[in-house]
């Protein structure tokens, strides 16, 4: 399965025939049998849809599913973002530079489909992204929808290559940091206050969640944009290899 | 707020890491870095010991629990503690300041450390995290935690070994985590909660708890690598720095396989059954002889010990067909509950065994890459004469064998000893010729290591490296301290005992 | 915490702690670390002095740590931990002292003497163990703490001994592991109780019980080296000596062996055992280990290998005393542990001597090392000696008491097996010990350190004198009550609670009557050390056996016997010391000579004046050992020869008379129910036949006597002999009932030796030679008489005077007529003087025929009346006196003939007698005023000797008789016609049927070193075995493994998904 | 049939679909993919779970799913990073490993 990390495209596959056989009997023997779960029991009557609206008018927003995230199950969600910080870490170079977060440098070759791309959608990207942080906490969207659009916007933004980001700059850290760093404050200090980890006072849970999904959101889209550019070779620019020249 | 007790450390020793590693990505590198590190290791371990000894004293061995948002069970997340994960989590709490030191010394004056330190942290957290979960979704996030964690810091070293071996162990974790979580969606399905308290209350023997269990356990022995699963075990063992090597032995495995037993033994131990149960223990006999007969064939010194760590997670795998049967026996001494539990002097072998292990192979993984580092080579043939060289490391190294060997006096002996009581108080005595040739070939293994350090004579073949000394000696005498412990949880093991025994679940059984 | 707490954990904890502070010791600080090994042992030893005392008044001893939930820690001290406590705590004090000599100025040594600590504090715990569980934990501490001991020098060899000796504890602790773990389930808690734990405990499966024995006794076994799982021990003789030295007698070895009586005793209990059917399993495997160590260490040429087969053969004993399960046997099988450890300590002690200061390996390279290195070598003989069992060193008293045991546990096999090991043991340590003192260098040694002030270091040397000197003790002072045989008595009385019988009858006390005696010779003993000393040793001499005489005088209790036998041997050796003073004034190995003679002097007259079992049989040995270099003693090669028939024989009589005495004890103070057997007797008759030159065990007489020097033939042929008469009539039922089937053998044999001792040597050319027949002839007479006595025991009391009376006639004569020989020379210059000294000859010849007026006459009169009831025999003695004539003839008749040489003399012995000759043509009257002296007594002593009662009948005119002349009259005639006939003959070799002897003594050799070879093949195969099926199934493995690379691990992975599917739904 | 069922059916269809890619698929690229998929397989199983009957959905497993999916992003993150690395590392044109 694992055994030899092929990185040949359209290369054979590495299981002989024999197994294959046993793989795909094996699978839809399981298939079958899941099937047969799905089909022959139940599911529980109403799951835990009883509990969250019961608690939904206290959780400081009306839309269910975040609720369940920021302040139900808000601990799943903290660990969530420090999964996303870990793959970060992994792939961000060795090597912290002391250049500032954005550079704008002069690109030969203009792009004009991108470069007009990029400057008529950026802001319009930034502005829905800021729309669904807001409208998370009564419709569905929320922090990492919107993270997830405004990583977007970056990568057009920097697809150009006139603007090249540092990510490992003191900057860039923090803003990747400080969607964790906000949830943990937040949760730890409500131990001070509320006498419980992650326990909102009710009149202020709106404005917590918000500043926690505020946080989360620029966290995750500068995370998501540092993991774009640590996949691809952005042409010309010799990116790829300043990002892995650190290792 | 009314005293303090245990419950209420709990998220403390979640957030602690978490804080440490924030503190550490942010952070550039500085001279304090080491320092600071190892201060918050020592706090946390303060923090676990406070938490250990008010679980002792108030908790009467129940269970503590803790409601996060004060939302409860099942619609928040309760983070729960008994007396295995308590013993866990100290597990975790020592291992981590005395590892947290060796790694200082060892990533002293290395960029690495700026990538080391914050994944460190978040491994901790991960693995305090699940320790103290109570929710089966929240398993299923700290076990990608420590997965991604996991995986990130073997490819620290960033070479091609390094990587294939992260990146198959990664997507082995990713694939096992995938097998839990559909195993979570069925049991939502069917209870309509994710507190395991909860599912274990109403869980019976359905077809759906029993594919449940079959999916939690496939998974979860990808993760743990059991044989014929611990193909992406050696490598990646073998290829991480050292400390992280130490870490992923002790601890890392540990995790998983403290997930199967809480599920096993549990939550939905009435659906488990006699003949898995066997399976189970066949294969880890297996694992144990072929874990130690792969150990002794290693060229490399790393892998060796990793080859170690299959065939000693094999020994664990006996609790299962060992305890079904004790359950059967407790059954006419008045608590009968069909299916089994984890209690008895099975589960008792089998914590001793996690917690033997895990300072055994560590404090091996350490003195193994101090011998590396001294000697410049990770192959077994230039050991040779090393006990001239490094003698306390060839020290530490065999106290570490002996206890995997589970020659006493060491806390290896103690739980062979429980191990093996248990095999014939069951009448299971077939388990009793597969520990005790384990042990041999364990011999075998750290022996043919032995006899090399000791070799004066002179290859004239051989080049001579110029061996370095080591840069630190809390490198040296962090190794000591856990082979120490090893030895010293040989005499006495009814610390240990009484902290885990007896277990009391989350079911409230 | 008090005292009594805390002391046994401090025991245990005082050398693992020196141990650490010895490894943390940097390796440059020598002196550091000296003092902190002698101080960790010191104090060890002084904290063991004081667990001995305290619980010497009763305090009880227990550390006691709780291990496991229903398992503790315990470290208790009983009596049996005790002993081996201390035996640990003082052979390590000096195996520490001989390790900081021997390791001198080499690397690692922190590490070795830290790891050396650790094992003896491994050792100490095991020994205080208090349950199984402790037990296991110190005997694999033990395993591991020796590994990098025996590893230590980093070659090739001891690699390979150490893995050699892990692949065999590993298992060995694998299966005790085992053992014990079903044990503990089965039983609860394993405390060590006295009469065993498992009698109290109801339900137990019985076949259960049996399979757990065998696997604890399998684990211990592979320590105890008990036969097929020895193979480690041989091999891990590549360590450096004092590991050896604790391998083999403080630690490794001990500890199996201690096992195995903590299993047999303290846990199952003996009775409970034998119900069980197993001390017979584990008494056959000790059995066939201790013979087969012995037989594998024949052939080793390496010396320590030899001595670790010998560790194989003598370990074993201790399992053996064990599974006999009787308390005797129990004392014996303990005491061992404490004596095997002393001499073989001392063993190795001196092979890393020999090996560290001449680079001496091999016991081909050792001729002559006595030279070099005595004092070494001297301590070596000790242990060796006390190794084979030879009274008094320590050795002794285990096998005697192993004896006594197994007859009373009605195994007399077991008999039959200590005698075959002490053949053997003899067989692989006297070529050694003879190599070592009687042999010349040859070539120079391997690899010579400079040499010291003393013969080697003195961290070297010291300790094995004071471990063999501590054997000696032991075996010596072993009534002694804080002797390790008292406290093998005290334990074994605490395990047969019930069963014990008084032991105070065999205990070994070597007492003898009037000791004052013996103090003369000993202090002379003793004063021949000083080298300054010697000269005034050798003129005093003479006056050694003076007291002996005085004691004859004063002894006023009515032992006619011991009076008489006291009278000859004093006198006799005051003659012979005088007449060696004169024959020896110019010979070169002189000082050794007078210190064996010393020697022999001392045990011939203790052994006269023994007064119980153990100072008889102890005496005897001195007597008959001292007496081989005296034969040796021109080092010719007929001598060599004629002395190594003589050690061959008397080692053949010492273990039958072993046997015999251990059944006459036996049968005389334990079996109150039973009948002595008839093999007691025999065996006795055997053994001291031997000695007495009876029929067919007479062959190394006439060797031994003619190549001696005068005064020891002398010695030899008049006194030591009687010696053995002595035996038969102190230790025969003599008088008390009849033993037909031993009196006709007994007469006939005696008859055949009378009459064909004397036809034979009437044929041979060495005027010694014939007087060597003719004692074999007259001895003849007396083992008649003795056959006699055993088919009429009626007659005892008339005949026991005259036999006593004919010895001493025979004694006086004998040694007139041997020191005669010596004044051959005189005899054959025609001086005024050669008259007279042709009388000195002639007296003693015609009263050994028996010639009226002479005191032979009275001395068969005597035996005549005695014997009235068979007339056939007074015939036979009247016969007899032809044979006598004969051979005194034929003696004159040689003593007048110019004397040739034989052409195998060595030519030394023939330039000494011409110098002699050129040197001085007077006459040596320091020759002939002690002959004349002898001559004297042998016509006088009828008049001074004790009142016998037929002295008091019949005067010297008595004799006068037809009867009397005639034999002697025919004798002469024959022997006058048959002049011409006898010429043409050549003379037969010396010992007739010795050729047969060395044809079935070479047969014997033959086959036992085909057997050797044979099992020596097997057992190599045997533990090359493991390696080779460990290699196969590695080849095996590794094919396969090739196969086995999971390069599916995904189907791998659904196949599991399936089988779980399969074992949870169906 | 319902079509939180089809839903169902199709998640366990996807799961076996993915589960097979990750065994017999050659390139760890696709393997990721089948990861991917399997990952996708559940969410839909969770979704479907949560819409058992009427109209009110169940929120905690569509939170799941949610935190699911950031998390599978973040692994195949990590994944493919390795996999570049990897790839940089080996020969760029034969595109095996050296």
């Amino acid at each position: 399965m694992f055994n030899q990390i092929d990185l040949e495209y359209n290369g054979p596959v590495n299981d002989p025939k024999a197994s294959w056989l046993i793989t795909l009997c094996s699978v839809l023997g399981f298939l079958i049998v899941l099937t047969l779960v799905l089909l022959n029991y139940d599911a529980h009557n109403a799951g835990l849809r009883p509990y969250v609206e019961g608690s939904l008018s206290s959780s400081g927003v009306t839309n269910p599913v975040t609720a369940v995230l920021l302040n139900f199950r808000a601990y799943d969600t903290l660990l969530e973002i420090a999964v996303l910080l870990i793959v970060v870490i992994a792939v961000l170079p060795l090597r912290n530079s002391k250049t500032s977060l954005v550079r704008c440098i002069e690109v030969t070759n203009h792009d004009l489909v991108l470069t007009s791309l990029q400057r008529w959608l950026a802001p319009a990207v930034l502005m829905f992204a800021g729309y669904l942080l807001w409208a998370g906490a009564t419709q569905p969207g929320g922090a990492f929808q919107a993270g997830a659009l405004l990583a977007g916007a970056c990568v057009l933004m920097f697809q150009t290559g006139v603007y090249r980001v540092n990510y490992t700059s003191i900057m860039a850290r923090s803003l990747m940091a400080c969607g964790l760093a906000m949830f943990i404050a937040v949760g730890l200090a409500l131990i001070w206050f509320e006498g419980s980890l992650l326990k909102y006072p009710q009149d202020y849970a709106g404005v917590l969640i918000l500043l926690i999904e505020s946080g989360a959101t620029l966290s995750i889209a500068i995370c998501l944009a540092s993991l774009y550019s640590s996949l691809i070779d952005i042409p010309g620019t010799g990116h790829a290899a300043t990002f892995e020249s650190g290792s | 707020m009314t005293s303090l007790s245990s419950s209420l450390l709990l998220p403390i020793i979640v957030f602690l890491p978490l804080i440490a590693a924030l503190v550490g990505f942010i952070l550039s590198r500085n001279t304090f870095q080491g320092q600071l590190n190892v201060g918050f290791a020592f706090v946390q371990f303060l923090i676990v010991v406070l938490m250990t000894i008010l679980f002792l004293d108030e908790q009467s061995y129940q269970s503590a629990v803790y409601q996060i948002g004060s939302w409860g069970a099942p619609l928040g997340i309760d983070l729960v503690v008994d007396g295995f994960s308590i013993l866990m989590i100290g597990l975790t709490g020592l291992l981590t300041l005395i590892l947290t030191i060796y790694g200082a010394a060892y990533y002293a004056d290395d960029p690495k450390s700026l990538r080391f330190w914050p994944l460190w942290w978040l491994l901790i957290a991960g693995l305090n995290a699940l320790f103290v979960s109570g929710d089966a979704f929240n398993i299923y996030v700290c076990l990608e935690i420590i997965g991604l964690s996991a995986a990130a810091l073997v490819a620290l070293q960033s070479t091609r070994a390094s990587l294939e071996a992260a990146l198959r162990y990664l997507l082995v974790g990713l694939l096992g985590s995938l097998f839990y979580l559909m195993a979570i969606a069925i049991l939502y399905r069917s209870h309509g909660t994710l507190d395991l308290a909860q599912i274990a209350a109403s869980s019976g023997n359905g077809l759906p708890d029993q594919v449940a269990m079959i999916l939690i356990t496939i998974g979860l022995l990808l993760k743990i690598a059991l044989f014929p699963l611990h193909f992406w075990l050696p490598q990646a063992h073998a290829n991480a720095p050292t400390p992280v090597s130490a870490i992923l032995s002790a601890l890392v495995v540990k995790a998983s396989l403290y997930v199967l037993i809480k599920f096993w033994f549990e939550v939905l131990s009435g659906s488990t059954t006699f003949g898995a149960s066997q399976v189970l223990g066949v294969l880890g006999g297996i694992a144990i002889v072929y874990g130690s007969w792969k150990a002794f064939r290693a060229t490399q010194l790393k892998v060796l010990i990793a080859y170690s760590t299959v065939a000693q997670l094999g020994y664990i795998f006996l609790l299962f067909p060992l305890s079904e049967h004790a359950a059967n026996t407790s059954s006419f001494s008045g608590s009968s509950f069909s299916g089994s539990s984890f209690s008895g002097s099975a589960s008792q072998a089998a914590i001793y065994f996690i917690v033997a292990h895990a300072c055994a192979k560590a404090a091996m993984f350490l003195s193994a890459g101090n011998l590396i580092l001294s000697q410049g080579s990770g192959d077994i043939a230039q050991l040779k004469g090393i006990a001239t060289r490094e003698p306390l490391n060839v020290l530490i190294f065999t106290i570490a064998g002996v206890s995997l060997i589970g020659l006493p006096p060491s806390a290896g002996f103690i739980a062979k000893w429980l191990l093996l009581t248990t095999s014939i108080e069951s009448g299971q005595w077939w388990w009793v010729l597969v520990v005790l040739s384990g042990g041999l070939l364990a011999a075998m293994y750290l022996f043919k290591i032995l006899s090399l350090a000791f070799d004066n004579t002179l290859d004239d073949g051989a080049v001579q490296r110029q061996p370095k000394a080591l840069s630190s000696k809390l490198l040296t005498s962090s190794a000591l301290v856990l082979a120490l412990i090893t030895l010293a949880l040989g005499f006495n093991a009814e610390f240990i005992l009484n902290i885990s025994n007896p277990p009391v679940g989350v079911s409230g059984i | 915490m008090s005292i009594n707490v805390l002391l046994p954990a401090m025991i245990v904890l005082g050398p693992f702690i020196a141990g650490l502070a010895i490894m943390a010791t940097p390796e440059h600080k020598a002196t550091l670390r000296r003092i902190l090994n002698i101080t960790g042992a010191l104090i060890t030893l002084s904290l063991i002095g004081l667990l001995l005392t305290s619980v010497d008044s009763g305090i009880d001893f227990e550390t006691r740590l709780p291990l496991l939930p229903n398992i503790d820690l315990v470290l208790r001290a009983d009596s049996l931990s005790l002993l081996f406590v201390s035996l640990s705590g003082f052979l390590w004090f000096f195996t520490t002292i001989y390790a900081i000599g021997y390791f001198k100025g080499t690397a690692n040594r922190s590490r070795f003497f830290a790891f050396f600590s650790l094992c003896v504090g491994a050792t100490i715990g095991l020994a205080l163990a208090g349950n199984l569980v402790t037990f296991l934990i110190f005997y694999e501490l033990l395993t591991l703490t020796t590994y990098p001991l025996i590893a230590h020098k980093g070659n090739a060899a001891s690699i390979k001994a150490a893995k050699t000796y892990l692949v065999y504890t590993m298992i060995g602790g694998a299966l005790l592991l085992a053992g014990i773990v079903w044990l503990k389930v089965l039983a609860g808690p394993l405390d060590f109780t006295t009469a065993g734990l498992l009698v109290d405990i109801p339900n137990l499966d019985r076949t259960h019980l049996q399979i757990i024995f065998v696997l604890l006794i399998a684990g211990l076994g592979v320590k105890a080296a008990l036969f097929p799982l020895h193979g480690w021990l041989p091999v891990s003789m590549a360590a450096p000596a004092p590991v050896s030295s604790l391998l083999h007698a403080v630690a490794v070895v001990k500890a199996g062996a201690f096992g195995i009586v903590r299993v047999v005793y303290d846990i199952y209990g003996v009775e409970f055992t034998r119900d069980l059917g197993l001390t017979i399993f584990l008494a056959a495997l000790a059995a066939f280990t201790v013979v087969y160590g012995s037989i594998r260490a024949l052939s080793q040429d390496d010396l320590k290998k030899r001595l670790a087969y010998s560790t194989v053969s003598q370990v074993s004993y201790i399992a053996l005393g064990t599974a006999i399960a009787g308390p005797i046997a129990t004392i014996g099988g303990l005491v061992h542990l404490v004596h095997q450890g002393l001499m073989k300590i001392t063993l190795f002690f001196c092979a890393g001597n020999i090996a560290e200061t001449l680079g001496v390996h091999k016991v081909s390279q050792m001729n002559g090392l006595g030279k070099r290195m005595p004092l070494t070598m001297g301590a070596f003989t000790i242990a060796a000696l006390g190794m084979i069992g030879i009274p008094p060193i320590a050795g002794f008293v285990s096998k005697w008491y192993l004896g006594v045991g197994a007859l009373e546990a009605q195994a007399p096999w077991v008999l039959g097996v200590l005698a075959i090991s002490s053949i053997l043991n003899a067989a692989y340590f006297l070529p050694i010990i003879n190599a070592v003192w009687f042999k010349e260098q040859d070539s120079p040694w391997p690899k010579e350190q400079p040499r010291l002030k003393l013969e080697t270091h003195w961290m070297l040397l010291l300790p094995p004198l004071v471990t063999a000197f501590c054997a000696l003790l032991a075996g010596l002072l072993a009534s002694v009550s804080v002797s390790p045989l008292s406290w093998s008595t005290l334990i074994a009385t605490q395990e047969y609670r019930s069963v014990l019988p008084d032991l105070s009858s065999m205990a070994l006390t070597y007492r003898t009557s009037s000791f004052w005696v013996l103090v003369l010779p000993i202090s002379l003993l003793a004063m021949m050390a000083i080298k300054n000393c010697r000269a005034l040793v050798i003129r005093l001499i003479p006056l050694a056996p003076l007291p002996g005489l005085l004691a004859a005088v004063l002894m006023a209790d009515g032992d006619i016997t011991k009076q008489a036998f006291l009278t000859l041997t004093a006198l006799l050796w005051f003659v012979g010391a005088l007449y060696a003073q004169a024959y020896l004034a110019n010979d070169e190995k002189r000082n050794r000579f007078y210190l064996f003679f010393l020697l022999t002097m001392i045990g011939n007259i203790g052994v006269v004046l023994s007064e119980e079992i153990s100072s008889f049989i102890g005496f005897f040995a001195l007597m008959s050992f001292s007496a081989y270099p005296l034969i040796l003693h021109s080092e010719s090669d007929e001598a060599r020869s004629a002395a190594s028939t003589y050690i061959k024989w008397v080692v053949f009589g010492e273990v039958i008379l072993f046997a015999a005495l251990v059944g006459n004890t036996y049968y005389s103070n334990f079996a109150r129910d039973e009948v002595p057997v008839i093999w007691v007797t025999a065996f006795l008759l055997i053994g001291f036949g031997v000695k007495a030159g009876l029929a067919t065990l007479h062959v190394w007489l006439p060797k031994a006597h003619p190549v001696a020097p005068v005064p020891a033939s002398a010695l030899l042929s008049a006194v030591m002999v009687k010696v053995g008469l002595l035996g038969w009539i102190r230790f025969l039922p003599l008088g008390d009932e009849s033993i037909l089937v031993l009196a006709q053998p007994m007469m006939l044999l005696g008859c055949s030796a009378a009459f064909l001792g004397a036809i034979y040597g009437v044929f041979q050319n060495n005027p010694k030679t014939v007087l060597a027949y003719s004692t074999i002839s007259q001895l003849g007479i007396i083992s008649a008489s003795i056959g006699f006595a055993l088919a009429f025991p009626n007659s005892w009391e008339a005949l026991l005077p005259a036999i006593v009376f004919f010895a001493m006639h025979h004694g006086f004569a004998k040694s007139t007529l041997f020191l005669c020989v010596g004044l051959k020379k005189e005899l054959e210059q025609k001086t005024r003087l050669t008259p007279f000294l042709w009388l000195l000859a002639l007296i003693p010849a015609l009263s050994l025929i028996g010639l009226p007026l002479t005191s032979g006459a009275f001395a068969k009169e005597a035996l005549k009346s005695a014997t009235s009831s068979w007339p056939l025999f007074s015939t036979f003695l009247v016969l007899s006196a032809v044979g006598t004539s004969l051979l005194m003839g034929r003696f004159i008749q040689l003593m007048q003939q110019p004397f040739t040489q034989p052409q195998s003399t060595q030519k030394r012995s023939a330039q000494l007698l011409s110098m002699q000759k050129t040197s001085d043509s007077v006459p040596r009257w320091g020759l002939i005023l002690p002959t004349a002296l002898c001559a004297l007594l042998c016509v006088g002593y009828v008049y001074f000797t004790p009142a016998f009662e037929f002295k008091i009948h019949q005067s010297v005119f008595s004799t006068m008789s037809w009867a009397a002349l005639w034999p002697g009259l025919i004798g002469l005639m024959i022997l006058i016609a048959s002049f011409k006939v006898r010429a043409a003959i050549v003379a037969p070799a010396a010992g007739d049927i010795l050729i047969i002897y060395q044809k079935i003594g070479l047969l014997c050799q033959k086959i036992g070193q085909h057997l050797g070879h044979s099992i020596a093949r097997k057992s190599t195969g045997l533990s090359s075995y493991f390696y080779q099926t460990l290699e196969r199934s590695q080849s095996l493995l590794n094919n396969s493994s090739k196969h086995w690379v999971i390069e599916t691990p995904g189907t791998v992975m659904v196949v599991v998904l399936v089988l779980l599917f399969y074992t949870f739904v169906s | 049939m319902s079509s939180e069922l089809l839903y169902s059916l199709t998640g366990l269809g996807l799961f076996a679909i993915g589960l097979l890619g990750i065994v017999v698929a050659g390139h760890v690229m696709r393997k990721i993919l089948a990861l991917n998929i399997m990952g996708i397989g559940i969410f839909m199983l969770l979704i479907a779970i949560a819409k058992q009957d009427g109209s009110f959905v169940d929120p905690v497993p569509h939170a799941m799913v949610l935190t699911g999916i950031v998390i599978a992003a973040a692994g195949t993150a990590l994944a493919l990073n390795l996999m570049v690395r990897l790839h940089r590392m080996s020969d760029p044109k034969q595109g095996k490993p050296k």
